[in-house]
């Protein structure tokens, strides 16, 4: 039990992992800033080594923070 | 680069959003841009949400999600075991809906968003999609 | 509430993502909190991470991941068609590793953060590990 303490104390997965709304506006605040860098837009593997943040875990932040889509309901109006 | 995942999923609306976050986290281990990924999103909800609404009307099927990348190429495969489409041309066609509230542009905005679809049909047996989607900032190098 | 999915994948480090994602997509039907879902990534994410090192050391081999909610309950079958494990009882030891540079500390977070789980193995067979969550929030209001 002591181990598991350090090893959460050393590598707190939970603690690692900030808020999905900030990892959202975060990747999305670097996807402006790489943009208007290089004039084009970034890849998200691009914007995940910026980050610090495996690409899976942006996907599904900003999955997170979007509104949801209806089902029965036309995507783009 | 080669990989490959498989979902199977019960088709219900709660799971429209589990099969795109699947695929979109799939697909980010290639150079797409998050309005390539967005884009994607929008293909595989179009399609999830016809396998419900359309292929099974009455209960909930089996949805089956088949992903792959291979040669930098993200290849998404959707099948159902519905009803099937009688008239493949008609449904390709924009604002074509068999359903009277419904828009009809879902397999339009799949025709937009992907580099290549094919619709593949049998009455009663089911329906499969596939679809193909290359980066385009590879597009930009090759060429 | 009752769904059902279930996830193929090929074992290599870069799906190990894909696992975390979709089972926290999945399990996010039922109301665990963002932390309760962090800790059943970090479950998903050690028990396939085992799957990929421990079970298919040599090749890639295939992972299944199934998941179900039953009774507002998330279940979690993870199976590997691997070398299989020897000793059940001192692999739950926590610090326990057959590999030198490894913490051994994988199946002591699950047994933390999960409400049940168990090993099932059978060498050259495979491994199975079907872990159990329940809502916190749920327990509260049950007592
Ligand atoms: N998986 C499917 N099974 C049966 N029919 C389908 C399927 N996908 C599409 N269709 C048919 O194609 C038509 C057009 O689909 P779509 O362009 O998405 O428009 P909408 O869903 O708004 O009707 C549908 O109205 C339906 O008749
Ligand atoms: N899927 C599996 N297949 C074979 N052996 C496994 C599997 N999962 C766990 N093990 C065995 O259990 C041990 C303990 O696992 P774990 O607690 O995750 O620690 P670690 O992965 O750091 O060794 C491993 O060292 C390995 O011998
Ligand atoms: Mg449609
Ligand atoms: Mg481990």
């Amino acid at each position: 039990i002591g181990e598991i303490r350090r090893y959460l104390r050393d590598n707190n997965p939970i603690r690692v992992s900030r808020s999905l709304r900030d990892t959202a506006y975060k990747a999305l605040q670097i996807k402006e800033n790489l943009k208007n860098k290089n004039s084009e837009e970034p890849s998200l593997k691009e914007i995940a080594r910026e980050l610090g943040i495996p690409r899976s875990e942006i996907t599904y932040a900003l999955d997170a923070i979007q509104d949801p889509i209806s089902l029965f309901e036309p995507i783009y109006h | 680069m080669h990989n490959k995942a498989h979902l199977t999923l019960l088709g219900k609306s709660s799971n429209v959003g589990l099969a795109r976050i699947t695929t979109a986290t799939f697909a980010s281990e290639l150079d797409f841009t998050l309005s390539e990924l967005e884009e994607i999103k929008v293909a595989v909800s179009e399609a999830v949400t016809n396998c419900i609404i359309h292929a099974y009307p009455m209960d909930e099927g089996i949805i089956e999600l088949d992903l792959e990348i291979e040669d930098c190429k993200l290849i998404i495969i959707i099948k159902d075991q519905g009803i099937g489409i009688k008239d493949i041309e008609a449904v390709l066609q924009p604002s074509y809906s068999t359903k009277e509230e419904h828009m009809g542009l879902g397999l339009a905005f799949i025709d937009s968003f992907m580099d290549e679809f094919k619709l593949i049909s049998e009455i009663d047996e089911g329906t499969t999609l596939r679809m193909i989607k290359i980066p385009e900032q590879l597009k930009n190098t090759v060429e």
